[in-house]
Parts: C-alpha cells; structure tokens; sequence
C-alpha cells in the first residue's frame, strides 16, 4: 500500500488515467474501424465504381468491420508446427502495444491527452520505431519463406523511412522550439504568417517540405502502395502475416490501421494545428478539440489511402534510392534552412 | 523445412533450365556464394493467375534459375479430340485459352471447312470477324487492368472488370454465352445477330476507348509504373521467336508480325484496315503499350465491320452430319494471346483422328526460365504479368 | 518530479493496457473458437506445394541500408536536442551542426558513390 | 506519349478522384436483378409434349449427361382408317447439371424442338445428387424461355 | 522512494535474467530478443533515473536500429529455426569464473562506496533532476561545452560508415 | 474449454449472443483468393466487376493465404496433380470453413469427365458446402450461392451435434 | 540507492564479459559487447542523476552512438569472415590463421 | 537470299502455291535424298524427311529458309484406336475411325511419326517437317539447339508419346504428376472414365423413322 501512498496515486489522478487508458484501448479499435471502413472499403470501392459493403448490418455494410473482427473471435487459431511459438504468440502484442504507446502523446484539447511528455515527438517516432521488431519477429517466427522474405523487406523499408520521419519532423520541432505535442500545437494556434494571426501558424505553410516528407515516409510506414511490398500480395501472399489466422491477424490488421490512424493524427497535429482553431481557448477548445482534430486527421487520411489505391508500388530498390537519395537529401536541406532561417530571423 | 537434400538433388532442379543460352549465364554477376533459397511460388498464387507453379531459387531475392512447373491445368485435350466429334469439339475447345473463347473456335472450324471445301458467307465471316475482335478486346482489356493489379494498383484492375462487362454483355447477347460461346457452326455461325446489337457495340466501344485512356493516364504515364516495367523482361527478338514466342509479346520486341495481316488470309481480315503496331524495346512495358494499342486498333476494327456489315444468309449448305473428307491441315491464327494453331488430321469419319493444338501461352512461358534468371522477385511478378498467359492455353 | 513519474506510470499502464488486451481477446477467443487438427494443417504454407529446402539468406544490401540507417538514426539523435534550442543556442551551434550534417551526409554521398545504394 | 506536361502521378490521381465521384455501376444482385439476355444459356427446359424419346440429344451430349428412358405404346389412329401409331413416351427424362457443359448441343440437335435454353441461374444445391434435375423440374423451366428475338438488320429470314 | 525501489527491482530482475538469457541462449534470434528486453529494461531505469531524454534515444537507436542490425546479421549468418549447440566455445568455465570473480570485486568495491548514497528525488531537486534530462538542457550542455566531442562523433561515424560500407560490400 | 463444446452457447438465454456470432460468420466470409480455371474468371468477375461487386454482401477477397480465409470457393477444373495442393490448402484453413465448388468442372469433371488426367469432382477430396451448377455459372450464380451459404451459417445453432462435432474436431464425413 | 543501480551496471557487466569469453559466435559476442557498453550507460546515468549534471547523460548519449557504429563495423567484420569461411564461428578464424 | 528463293525453278508444274514448290527444292537441294517426301497441304509445305535428316532439315529452314520462328513439335501414333468397335465398355459415341492403318499426307514407314513446324516471321511462310520413329525404340534427335523453345515441345511429345529426344537436355515430366503410367496420346491407352460409364445413348427405344443415328451406333 505504501507503494501507492508514496506515488501519492491520489483517486482523482489514478481515475483519470484509467479514463484515459479505457479511452485509448476504445480508439485504437475505432480508429482502426473508422479508416478500414471509410477508406479501405468504401472509398476505394467508389474509385473502382463499385459500391463495397452494403448488406452486413443493413445499412450500408457499416457492420462489416465489426463482423470481421467478431468472426475472427471465433477462427481457430493455427501456429504451424516449424514455427517458433513464443516468439510466433509475441509478434502481434508488440505491434499492438507500439501503436497504442504513441497515442500516448496525441492531444485531442487543451487537457485532452493521456500525458504530454516533454519528449513528445520524438517518443511517438521512437515507439513507432519499436513494430520493426514485431515485423521481424512475426517474419522469422513463422518459418515460412514468404514470411521471411516480407520480414525483411519491411524491416529494410521501416528503416529506411523512419529517417525521412524523423528529418520531417526535425523542422517542426525547431519551429516550435519545443518537442511536446501540446507545445506545437499552441505554437501552431498561436502563431502568426507575416503577421496576420486569423489562421495561426499552421506548419505546413513554412514546412510544407516536412509535410510532403512526413506524408511519404509515413504511407512507408505504413507499408501502403506505393510501399507495400512487404505484403505485396502478389508477390509474397501477404508478407510477414501469411501464417497467422485467426484473431492474431486482425492484430495486425489493428496494428496498421490504428498505426494509420496515429500517423495521420501526428501529421494533424504537427502541420495541420492538431485540435486547435485560432482564437479559441479553453472549454470551447476543449470541446470542439476532438472534432477539429478529427477533421484534419481524416482529410489527411484520405490523402493517404487516395495515393493508396492509385499508385502501383515501387520495387524495393527503388524504394531505398527514393529514400536515401531523395527524400534525406531534402530532409537534411530543409533542416539546415529551417535552422538558419530561424537564427536569423526568428 | 528442415529438408537435408542439397537443391540440386530436389525435383525439377536436376539442370539449369535454358542453360543453352550463353546469354543468360553473363547475366548471372556471381554474388556471394551463399546457400539459395528454393521457393515454391504456387500452385497457388496470386501472381501465377491461378495454377502455375514457379519453383525460383533465389539469392535473397534474386532469382538463380526459375523453373516453372506447369500442367495442373492439363486436362488433356488433344486426347479428348480424338473421341469427340466435330460440333462437340468446337464447344471443347472454347476452354482452352477460356478468355477468349470464341477466338479458339475459328482456328478449328477454319481447319474443317478447309478440309470439306466449304466456305461460309460473308455475313458469317463478319459476324466471326466481329467476335473474335470483342473476345479479343475482353481478354486484353483485363490484362490492361490485371498488370495494375501485379505492379501493385488495385483500382485499374476493377475498371478492367467494370467496362469488360460491356463486351461481355454484347458476347452474351450474341451467342447465349458469357464465356463459352459455341457459336460458330462448320460452314456459318449458329445465328444472326439480335436486334439492337449493333448500337449497343458502337456504345460499348467507346466505353472502351475511354478506359484505354484511364489506363493511359494511371497507368502507362505513371512514373511508379514505368520504373517497375521499363527494362524489366527483355525478350531479344530473335530469341522470342527461336522460342515460338508470339502475339503482343513477339510484336513489343520489334517483330512486325500479325497472322491476321501476314497470315494465310482467314475471316475477313484482309477487308480491314487496321495497324499492326509494335515497339522496340521488348520489355515488360513494351509489352503493356503494344497491347494498349492494339485494344484500341481492335476497337477501330469492330467500327469498321459494324459499318460494313454484309447482309445475307449467316450459314452455308452443309450436311447434317458432318463428316470431314481424309487430310491434314494447319491453320494457325492470331489469337489474343499470340499464335493459335491446329493441325487437324481427318480420317473421314465424324471426328477427327488427331488434333495437335498449338495455343500461345505454351510457348509463350517456355521463355520463363530463360528470362527470370537475374531478376528479382518484384520482377518475377511483371514479367509474369506482361507475358500475359492464361492457365488453360499452356497445360491444354 | 511526481508529476514526471504520474507521466511514465501512464505509459506502463499503456503497455499493460496493450497486453491485456491482446491476452484478453485471444482469452475471449478461446472460448468460443473450434479446435479441429487436420493432418496438414500444421505444415508450413508454401503456395500449396511441400515446402522445401531451408531458408537462405538475405541479402548483403539490406544490411547495408541497415548500417547507413544506424548512423543517421544518431545523427537523429543529436538533432534533435539542437531543434529545441535553435534560438538560444545560436550561430555558434547552427555551425557545429552544420558541420555535423555535412559530415554524415558525406558518409552517404560516399556510399551513392561507391554504388552500395544501387540495388544489383 | 506524348501528353500533356502534368506528371503521370498526379494525372493517375485525377482518374481514381473523376471515378469515384461517379455513381458506381453495381447492380445490387439479391435486392435488384437484371435480365440476362434471352439468348442466355441459363438452363435447359423441357417441353415434353414435344419429345419423341429420340435419343439424339443423349447420343450428342458430349458429356453424356440426359439420361432418357420411355416406352411405346399403341395408340389409336389419328385419323378414321389410319393405321394405329406407335407414340413413344417419356419415362424419364434428367439432365446431371453437375456434369453438364452447357454447351447447347442438345438443344440444337432436337428435331422436334423439345429442348430449350432458359436463363436461369439460381439453382445452387447444396447436394450434389440434387442437381439431377428431372422432367417435372425440367418442364417447371419451360416458363422462363424466350421467344426467339427479331434478329439485327440485314440478317436473313429464317424461313420455317 | 519504496515504489521506486519496487519497480528497480521488478527491473533489475527482469533484466538480469534476459541478460543471463543473452548469453546462455542457443537461438541467436532468441538472443537478441532477450537482448531488446534488457535494453528496454534499461531505458526504464534511465526514466527512474530521470534522463528522460537518454532513455528514449535509448529506444530509439538501440531497439529501433541496433537491434534490427543484429537481426539483419543474424539472418545474414544464416542463422538456423532450431537450436545451435555449438554457439559456444569451450571456455565457458573459464568464463564463467571470471566473471563472477569480477563481479565480487566490483559490487563490493561499488556497495561500500556508494552503499548509502541517495538520489534525490523529491522537491525541488527532483524538478531539476527532471531538466536535467530534458533534451533543451542536454542540447545546451552539447553545445557548450562537449562541441569538440560531437564533432568527433560524426567524424567518427563517417569512418564507421565507410568502413563497414567497405568490407560488407561485394567486390 | 470451448463453451461450443460444452453446448453453453446452445442455451436459451444466449440467443442473443449465438446469433451475433453467427451473424457475424455470416457477413464476414474471407474468400481464399484462389481460381483455377475459366470459372475462375468468373469468380474475378463476381468480386471484382463492379457490376457484381460480391463485397457487398461481405466476402472479403482479401487473404491470398489460407490462414485467414473462411471460405474456398473451388471455381474451375481440379487435375489430379492439383489435388494434394488443393487438400493441402483446404487443410491449412482455420475453421470453421466453407467450401463452395464453382462449376461443372468442379462438381463432376464437367466437359473434362473422361480425361485421363482429371478429377471427377473436388468433393471427392473436401467436404463442399454448396455446388453451383454452370460452365461457367453466372458471377450472379455465384452470389446466388453466397446468399444460400450465408442463409446456412445463419441457421448454425450453435450448438447443434454437427457443429460441435466439427468443432471437437472429428473427422468431416466426405460425402 | 544509487548502489543498486550500479551494481546492477556491474552485474550485467560481467554478464556481457562471460559472453565475450565464452561465446563463439561473432554475432553473439557483439551482443554481449552491448550488453557491456549498456552497462556503461547504467552507471553513466546513475552518476549523472547522483551528481547532478548533465554531463553523465551527454556521454552517455555518445557510448550509445559509439555502441551503434561499433555494432555496424563489427558485424561488418563477422559478415567478412563468414564471406570467408562461411561461418560465423570466431573459434573458425583462429584455426584458419593459426 | 531474298529475291532469288522465287526465282528458283519450281520443281512440278501442279503446284498451286508457288512458295511451297521453291521450298520444297531448296530443302530437296540441301537434304538431298533424306527427303522422302513433300506435299503441297492446303498451303502449306508438308515434308517428310529421314530420322537423320530431322535435325539438319530444322537447322537449314532455320538458316537457309529463314523460318526462325518455331510453332511446335508434336507426335502422332497412325494406329487405329485399339478398341475393337464398340465391343468392350460401353462407348459407343466416340467417332468411328478406320479399323486399318492408314497414313496422312506424306504417309509413313510406321506407327509413330514426329512432325514439327517452323515458320518465318519476316517472309511469312512455313514448313511443316515430318519424320518417321521407329516403334520399339522411338527415338529421334532433339532440336533444342537450333530452337530453345524446342525444350518444352519435346517433353511434352516424350510424355505423351514416350518418344525420346536425343540430346534434350532433361525429358521430364511436363504435364503429369510425377507417378502417371503410360503415354496417354497414344492411341492404346485407353479413357477410363469412357469405359466404366454407360453411354446413356444406348437405350432400348427403336430409332424414329427418317433420322438418321449420328452416332457410332447406327
Ligand atoms: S448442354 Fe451440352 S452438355 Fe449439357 S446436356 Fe446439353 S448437350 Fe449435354
Ligand atoms: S432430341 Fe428432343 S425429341 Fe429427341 S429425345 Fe431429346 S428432347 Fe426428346
Ligand atoms: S466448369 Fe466450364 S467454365 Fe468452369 S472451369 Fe470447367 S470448363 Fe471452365
């Protein structure tokens, strides 16, 4: 008990948390919903001139996902024998658990968020960084070549992009002067263009640069076309998930959406002004935060799958010479200009 | 995986396939020498459009020999020929290459009529002229969306499917079948056309002219795509032939070669005025434009016969049963897929004694394990998808 | 400093969150999903043919990628803290950093150079 | 190629954006159906009246799918005087649609027009044995066939 | 201080014995997953410790990069699905009693040094210690006084990077 | 351990619950991406022509492994060198599964069913849920086909000897 | 408190040099290196914290920058010598020199 | 060797395609008497040559003739089917061949006969080349090295007929898992299914008066 007492865990602090982490576990499977459906299943069918799901829950197939997630309750649940089990049962746990770290820091309001860690970006990047591992694990616990192959490949490309996000961002955080996401968001709010503050700050004016970086380097996250040869289905089945069935997939399936939410999220928040809208302060924020957020979040979503569902992918060279020989180059120049602009201006 | 048999012992590994081609060793840069990876790519996968299995050993992901194993899809035809007759092989062999059906029929019909002397009417010849152009249009039509779908974009494979339908539908409306006409009848066609086909052709043609240019602007002007076909898959065209490489794929090497122009004239092509057209590179991309191009040339065909429609009878004066005099014959035609060809051999009775069916895509893939060596696993996948086969038109 | 650690509590809590909710679903899962081996069930997918041979190995590039992503993962590391303070922190330090990127990014002009981003 | 100067991925975009603001082209199959064109291969129907337990189509099936079994009977001159007619009659009559290659052959060899397509296609079983379909069934069939179509512009008429 | 206290030792525990893992494991794959959980561990301690900034650099470069070198190594090595016997050499004794005899020397040398020392963490001292790991402070301390060693870093990882770049290259 | 085994879904008041679940199984029916022959390209058509667009009713054509598909839909002529890969792949579902044999070919042989090299029906080697006749059935028909298997998944008590059997894991019976 | 933190350092110290010393596996020593320089780190840090100051932290932050390129060249090397000799056994190399 | 192919006298005047008679005689003039015989088919040269001339012949159309362009090579066992009519299983549907044996165009010393065809893309012109296999032991010289795309062709007619290729670098199986018997194109293997199945055809109801029976019941 002393343990509590001397955490000082008094109830109100500890009801909070528990709120808030009860409201993370509830958006990481929404977010996941909101995007699978709205883009993954209507909107690329509307681009194919079709219609997606209509039956499942009557109207408009809104139940799919749901379905989808309630069936794979009941799949069995295959670990081939060649496979390592430990590390075969761990893989999706740790995807799981690298996107729900980074919704961590996301702010939704002026006090809506779980915790504003001075380290704010750079820990989002940093856990984000950790679902190589699982990749890695899932891609060599399962003792299939495909596996294997996709395993790799998404860990050389996960790699390979989480430069250019991390580049992306460098320009942000020196705009800010702070790393907090809170902070850039107030800077954003707060902001002014030549000196006109109606719309703020919002970075991707002076970073439209970063933007278009971050945007890239995240769909390679992301591992979506144009980067998604880690699963190329037509060429490795599925990559790294071909053995897992049942529930243990739709962890991953999780992992990526709500890592897509959380991405589109991060780039709300760094370029677009996160929840915020000039002017508006406290409780209205606080209301209106979420929605905001939630707005922007999709407009950039849909930029995301938009490109999704156009693009062929890359191959994977190509995809390396893009990062290492366009996308840093433009990172390191956009650094050093933000940098220099800022000395000397600001 | 813990199989102890090094790879050269494994089935289908006993020799380098095309290790005739000195070529293709220079092509091999020894990397590290490394134990290889054998992967088995199929039966059943996505790439292989259904049944082919390739078995690649691979350096990472560089593919060392590939061995493609085919004949899940043999079904033993030319077997089959021998034990049915006339009519009821016409309606076999819609299934070969089952695309495009009806163009599987004319060789056949064309090799019987030959051999009894008959020559069906003009109205006939149009009317199997204009199928054979729609097959043609629905079986390269979705392979203009299908390579989307190999390099990665989803969409255009849908458009594929969606404006496909239409020339479907006009299939349909003709001869009663989607997929499997059975329209063509030794001496003419089994009927006329409907009432209001015509229009309804003229419609679905600029459906298709309009998706050619969807694909132009997501696809072919796509630089993602060009970087994942251009160079990729070179077929030298004299290799290509020497391998009885055919159609589009002999064409996007530089070889101006089309039976419909070149060949002992069939149907009515030589009624038309169409281009034979053909690119220089013979590379994966070549591949994907000359198709392109040869979509809309088809299209400007089918305007062509549907203004200059003969009027007459659709069916010749044959007997009831048909009985095809003793011969041998070869006719070969272009086929969507490249050159298809019988070589009928009649003993006089109601069937035929032998029928060697010479379909594209056999050829066409006996390239493969010349032209996967070197490359990489995305690679493998264009290739596959620019080589354009169908299953059932390799194992027969 | 409460205020620090109240922080990093919630992110434990995050991760306990995450693996209970993993064990929890697969738990909830368990109750309701069949068991059914079949003789070939358990055998490794290989697009439906018998897997054979063992795994090769991956490529040398990969691991070259791999390295130039460790040093400028570092480089990384020192930016950073530089961003938060651009201002304050002045010429002096903008000319370090400078110097600091155009270091790192010569290791990569030198790798270009020397063909190790080139794929074949 | 040569195309405007708007860069092919941003052009490609343009695409999948026009498409998807278009209303999608979906027929809504269980809820809304489209008729398969008359000429459609969907089922074979059976006029009984018709068939004269010939054979010919059961000979023809390259699949050797139409099972038929009849007898004859004696019956009673058509007309006064005539000689009393020997009238087969159909005892059976299946066709396996499992095994059927819908090829049309049986229903073009029919001399007595017994035999017609009807585009149905909803008759999934989940028995194999049930897709045996017998001349009841066969006969039900009857009432989804078309009428011959009139025919395009400069077809020749058909005299019969 | 006694929560502190319980989650070191939770830690410490943990940690010790994915170390012992580490070196004792027969699966290289295993290894470096045990080696992720006492890098993870120790970015935890960093965090007690109140380097925040560290214990995520920590995250960052040695599980997000370092890791998935060993890992790229290791199935570039062709590691095996099973188990490998033969991953160590015979000196494990030797070894063994080395280590252990080091380990003696040190902690009794490290505990009668530093037996009673405290770290403070409460009041206003805690907030400093908490700054002190903030990434502005450590930027400042950087730029002020260890400028000529970040400059050698980079020399130094420019080297690094040439060299590898030199032998992992095919010739 | 599972309460299917132990019929606690089966009771009354669970109704609700078994309903939910079935009705979920229903309308998410993953489908092997997997075709063999001309009726595989009807399949295509039948999921993705937009004309026919089989998502809507919530078969997801995504998984090309067999590790998260529920149904198999066996579209086209099965050979007798496919049919260890076709066991092999059917084996490698989770269950609960579904097949359905798409096609003459599939059912019986079709026009291949004296060839030598043929296999006269793919229920010889797996259970099939549902046969659908045509060469090639319309992609309607194949829908058609859906709505019934669906329709079926719906009744599943769950509860029922059949279903418990098949989740205890005895043997399916090949008809 | 501050003891407990180092001896945990020396602990996992001493961990990482029975590693180096028994180990043949070139990847796997390199792996008990690691361990080693994060031992380091621990103490780094403990120090920092104890005297309050930044500049255990700052060090720390070069060991693990030092720790990163040390990784990339050594397993560079232990990719050389198995190039050479197919194997990643140190143990290997020595009877090949010697 | 453009124009001048024409020029060549044709050997026979009732040759109706003129491109077939020149090259008929430039083959006779490069194969000597390893031709045994030629026919115009419908077009197209058919020509039947010596086993010992079957792969000089390919490599002369591929050189001389320009034919670089290889269709396919293929078998054919001129053996009526064994089946003794109608006598054993039930099939009576099955088209009814001559009961003796008789050869095609060109005819043939025997059973087995290889026939290929190669063609040019660039004159548009093709030669059929047939050559005889002996029945025992059917063997014959592969064409791999003149046409690379000859490998498959050639295991394709291994398999199906058992005739061997001399020099093919690896007859293996092509179409059939691994454990198939016997060569199922030639003309005594038999269609199972066919045999085991009765012919629903054959049933007990007198033909109509005025039709014809199609079949092989008559
Ligand atoms: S359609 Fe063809 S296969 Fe079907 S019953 Fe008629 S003749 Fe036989
Ligand atoms: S051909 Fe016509 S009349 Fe003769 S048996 Fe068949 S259906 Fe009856
Ligand atoms: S049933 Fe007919 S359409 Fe389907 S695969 Fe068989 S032959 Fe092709």
């Amino acid at each position: 008990m002393s343990v509590l007492a001397t955490l000082a865990l008094d109830i109100g602090w500890g009801s909070t948390l528990a709120i808030k982490t009860i409201l993370v576990l509830a958006i990481i499977p929404f977010g996941a919903l909101v995007l699978g459906y709205t883009f993954l299943l209507k909107m690329m069918s509307h681009m194919q001139s079709r219609l997606g799901p209509m039956d499942p829950g009557g109207f408009h197939g809104w139940f799919q996902l749901v379905g989808d997630g309630l069936k794979f309750l009941q799949k069995e649940d295959i670990m081939p024998a060649e496979a390592d089990r430990r590390v075969f049962a761990m893989a999706p746990a740790v995807i799981v658990m690298s996107t729900f770290l980074i919704f961590l820091v996301i702010p939704a309001g002026p006090r809506t968020i779980v915790e504003d860690l001075d380290v704010g970006v750079f820990y989002a990047l940093a856990v984000s960084s950790l679902s190589v591992i699982g990749v890695l694990m899932a891609g060599w616990a399962s003792s299939n070549k495909f596996a294997l192959l996709g395993a790799l490949r998404a860990a050389g490309q996960l790699i390979a992009y989480e430069l250019p996000l991390l580049l992306a961002v460098v320009g942000v955080v020196i705009q800010a002067g702070t790393m907090s996401l809170q902070g850039i968001v107030t800077a954003q709010q707060d902001g002014s263009i030549f000196g006109i503050t109606a719309i703020g700050n919002p970075f991707i004016f002076t970073q439209f640069i970063g933007f278009a970086l971050f945007l890239v380097a995240a769909q390679a996250e992301l591992t979506q076309p144009p980067f998604d040869m880690p699963v190329a289905e037509s060429e490795l089945i599925s990559g790294y998930m071909v053995e897992y069935s049942g529930f243990r997939f739709l962890f991953f399936f999780i992992g990526e959406f709500g890592t897509a939410f959380a991405f589109a999220a991060l780039a709300a928040t760094l370029f677009l002004g996160g929840w915020a809208i000039p002017g508006v302060h406290g409780a209205t924020a606080e209301l209106l935060g979420p929605i905001v957020l939630f707005v922007k979040l999709m407009a950039i979503a849909f930029l995301m799958f938009w490109v999704r569902f156009t693009y062929p992918r890359l191959r994977e060279d190509q995809l390396q010479s893009l990062a290492w020989k366009v996308l840093i180059p433009i990172g390191l120049i956009n650094i050093v200009a933000t940098g220099i602009l800022k000395v000397a201006v600001g | 995986m813990t199989t102890t048999q090094p790879p050269s012992q494994l089935p289908g590994f006993e020799v380098e396939p095309g290790s005739l081609n000195p070529l293709a060793d220079a092509r091999l840069a020894v990397e590290l020498d490394t134990g290889d990876m054998i992967l088995n790519m199929g039966p059943q996968h996505p790439a292989t459009h259904g049944t082919l299995r390739l078995v690649v050993r691979l350096d990472g992901e560089r593919v060392i020999a590939a061995d493609p194993v085919i004949g899940y899809m043999h079904r033993g035809y030319e077997k089959l020929t021998e034990f049915r007759t006339y009519p009821q092989i016409t309606t076999l062999i819609n299934r070969i290459d089952w695309l495009s059906s009806f163009a599987n029929e004319v060789p056949f019909i064309h090799a019987a009529e030959q051999l009894m002397g008959i020559e069906a009417p003009q109205r006939a010849q149009h009317i199997r002229t204009l199928l054979t152009e729609l097959s043609r249009i629905a079986t390269i039509y979705l392979f203009l969306g299908e390579m989307g779908l190999q390099v990665g974009a989803l969409t255009p494979a849908f458009w594929g499917f969606r404006d496909r339908e239409h020339v479907l539908n006009l299939i349909e409306g003709a001869t009663g079948g989607r997929f499997h006409p059975n329209f063509n009848r030794i001496g003419g066609v089994k009927d006329d056309l409907p009432w209001g086909w015509i229009v309804e052709c003229r419609a679905a043609m600029k459906r298709i002219l309009d998706g050619c240019d969807d694909f132009e602007d997501v696809l072919v002007g796509n630089e993602i795509f060009q970087a994942r076909t251009r160079g990729v898959g070179i077929i030298p065209a004299e290799l290509g032939a020497a391998y009885g490489v055919s159609g589009a794929n002999l064409r996007a090497s530089g070889v101006d070669w089309d039976l419909r122009r070149d060949g002992k004239p069939y149907l009515s092509y030589n009624e038309l005025d169409f281009k034979v057209w053909t690119h220089q590179d013979g590379d994966s991309f070549a591949r994907y434009w000359v198709r392109l191009q040869e979509t809309r040339e088809s299209v400007r065909m089918v305007l062509q016969l549907l203004d200059g429609l003969a009027s007459g009878p659709v069916m010749a004066k044959v007997p009831r049963i048909i009985k095809v005099p003793a011969g041998e014959v070869w006719v070969e035609t272009e086929n969507p897929l490249g050159q298809m060809g019988y070589y009928v051999v009649s003993k006089g009775a109601i069937g035929p004694f032998r029928v060697k069916i010479r379909s594209a895509s056999f050829s066409n893939v006996s390239i493969l394990p010349w032209l996967l060596r070197g490359l990489y696993v995305p690679d493998v996948v264009t290739v596959l998808g620019s080589l354009y086969f169908i299953l059932g038109d390799i194992d027969r | 400093m409460t205020e620090y650690y109240r922080q990093y509590l919630a992110v434990a809590v995050l991760i306990g969150a995450a693996l209970v909710m993993v064990g929890g679903m697969l738990g909830l899962g368990s109750l309701i999903r069949p068991r059914r081996p079949q003789p070939q069930k358990y055998i490794t997918y290989e697009a439906g043919s018998d897997p054979v041979g063992t795994f090769g190995q991956s490529n040398v590039r990969y691991y070259v990628y791999a390295l130039l992503f460790v040093m400028f993962d570092v480089e990384a590391v020192f930016i950073f803290p530089w961003a938060v303070r651009v201002e304050e922190l002045g010429v002096q330090a903008l000319v370090s950093m400078i110097v600091f990127i155009v270091l790192l990014a010569l290791g990569l002009v030198y790798a270009w150079r020397k063909g190790v981003l080139r794929w074949a | 190629m040569k195309k405007l100067k708007i860069p092919g991925v941003i052009s490609g975009l343009g695409v999948t954006f026009r498409t998807m603001m278009k209303p999608a082209v979906t027929v809504q199959y269980p809820h809304e159906r489209e008729d398969p064109p008359p000429r459609a291969r969907g089922v074979i129907a059976l006029k009984e009246e018709n068939c004269t337990v010939c054979m010919l189509c059961a000979r023809q099936c390259p699949d050797w799918c139409i099972y038929i079994e009849g007898h004859k009977e004696q019956r009673p001159p058509r007309r006064e005087g005539g000689q009393p007619r020997a009238v087969s009659l159909l005892d059976r009559f299946d066709i396996d649609y499992g095994l059927c290659m819908y090829c049309g052959i049986c229903v073009e060899v029919c001399p007595f027009d017994a035999l017609f397509w009807s585009p149905e296609y909803e008759y999934s079983e989940p028995n194999i044995a049930d897709l045996l379909h017998d001349k009841t069934k066969l006969g039900e069939w009857m009432s989804g066939v078309h009428e011959p179509e009139p025919l395009e512009i400069g077809a020749e008429v058909k005299k019969k | 201080m006694i929560a502190q206290n319980v989650v070191f030792w939770i830690l410490a525990v943990a940690m010790v014995l994915a170390a012992i893992g580490v070196v004792r494991s027969n699966n290289l794959v295993h290894a470096a997953l045990y080696l992720v959980v006492v890098l993870a561990g120790s970015a935890a301690q960093f965090i007690l410790l109140a380097a925040e900034f560290v214990a995520w650099v920590q995250v960052l470069i040695y599980i997000g990069a370092v890791i998935i070198l060993f890992l790229f190594g290791i199935m570039l090595t062709r590691a095996p699905m099973r188990e490998d016997l033969s991953l160590d050499n015979d000196q494990r004794l030797a070894g063994a009693v080395v280590a252990l005899f080091l380990l003696g020397v040190l902690s009794t040398l490290l505990i009668q040094a530093f037996g009673d020392s405290k770290i403070d963490i409460t009041g206003p001292q805690g907030s400093e210690l908490v700054n002190n790991g903030r990434a502005g402070t450590l930027a400042e301390s950087i730029f002020s006084t260890y400028v000529l060693p970040f400059e050698l870093v980079s020399i130094l990882l420019l080297a690094s990077l040439i060299g590898a770049v030199v032998l992992a290259r095919r010739d | 351990m599972g309460l299917v085994e132990k019929g606690v879904l089966s009771r009354k008041p669970l109704k609700p619950v078994t309903w939910l679940l079935n009705y979920s199984r229903k309308y998410s029916l993953w489908m092997f991406q997997w075709g063999l022959a001309c009726c595989a390209i009807e399949m295509g058509a039948a999921l993705a022509s937009p004309r026919f667009d089989m998502m809507r009713l919530g078969v997801i054509p995504f998984p090309a492994s067999p590790r998260q598909a529920d149904l198999i839909v066996i579209s086209g002529t099965v050979t007798d060198k496919m049919v260890p890969a076709i066991k092999r792949l059917y084996e490698q579902m989770p269950d609960p599964k579904y097949v359905i044999s798409m096609g003459s070919c599939a059912n019986c042989g079709g026009p291949y069913w004296d060839s030598y090299s043929v296999t006269k029906g793919v229920d010889q080697v797996i259970p099939v849920d549902i046969y659908i006749p045509g060469c090639p059935p319309r992609p309607e028909a194949l829908l058609d086909a859906v709505v019934m298997l669906q329709e079926r998944i719906q009744q599943e008590g769950l509860g029922n000897d059949e279903l418990v059997a098949r989740w205890r894991g005895e043997p399916v019976e090949v008809v | 408190m501050v003891a407990q933190f180092l001896v945990l350092a020396a602990v996992l110290f001493c961990i990482g040099v029975y590693g180096v010393l028994a180990r043949r596996n070139g990847v796997l020593v390199l792996m008990s290196v690691e361990l080693m320089l994060n031992a380091v780190n621990i103490n780094l840090i403990t120090f920092s914290a104890y005297l309050r100051e930044t500049s255990g932290q700052v060090f720390a932050l070069f060991v693990i920058t030092i720790a990163a390129a040390e990784v990339g060249v050594g397993l560079a090397i232990v990719l050389l010598i198995y190039r050479n000799i197919s194997s990643p056994d140190l143990d290997q190399l020595d009877q090949m020199s010697g | 060797m453009s124009d001048d192919v024409v020029a060549v006298e044709t050997a026979e005047a009732d040759i109706p395609d003129p491109v077939v008679g020149v090259l008929a005689a430039r083959l006779g003039e490069a194969l000597g008497d390893g031709i045994l015989a030629w026919e115009d088919s419908f077009g197209t040269l058919v020509i039947r040559v010596k086993p010992d001339s079957w792969a000089p012949a390919a490599e002369f159309a591929k050189g001389e003739l320009e034919c670089d362009y290889l269709s396919f090579i293929s078998g054919i066992d001129w053996q009526p089917v064994t089946r003794p009519d109608g006598q054993e299983g039930s099939d009576l549907s099955a088209p009814v061949q001559p009961t003796e044996m008789t050869f095609g165009v060109t005819g043939s010393a025997g059973r087995f006969q290889v026939f290929g065809h190669v063609q040019s893309t660039s004159r548009h012109w093709g030669v059929t080349i047939k050559s005889d296999v002996d029945e025992t032991d059917p063997r014959i010289a592969s064409w791999v090295a003149i046409y690379p795309g000859a490998d498959w062709h050639e295991r394709e007619c291994w398999e199906m007929y058992g005739i061997v290729f001399d020099g093919h670098p690896s007859l293996r199986n092509l179409y059939l898992p691994g454990g198939f018997e016997g060569h199922p194109l030639r003309k005594d293997f038999p269609l199972l299914a066919r045999e085991v199945k009765p012919w629903p055809g054959l049933v007990d109801v007198e033909p109509m008066p005025g039709v014809v029976d199609a079949e092989g019941g008559e």
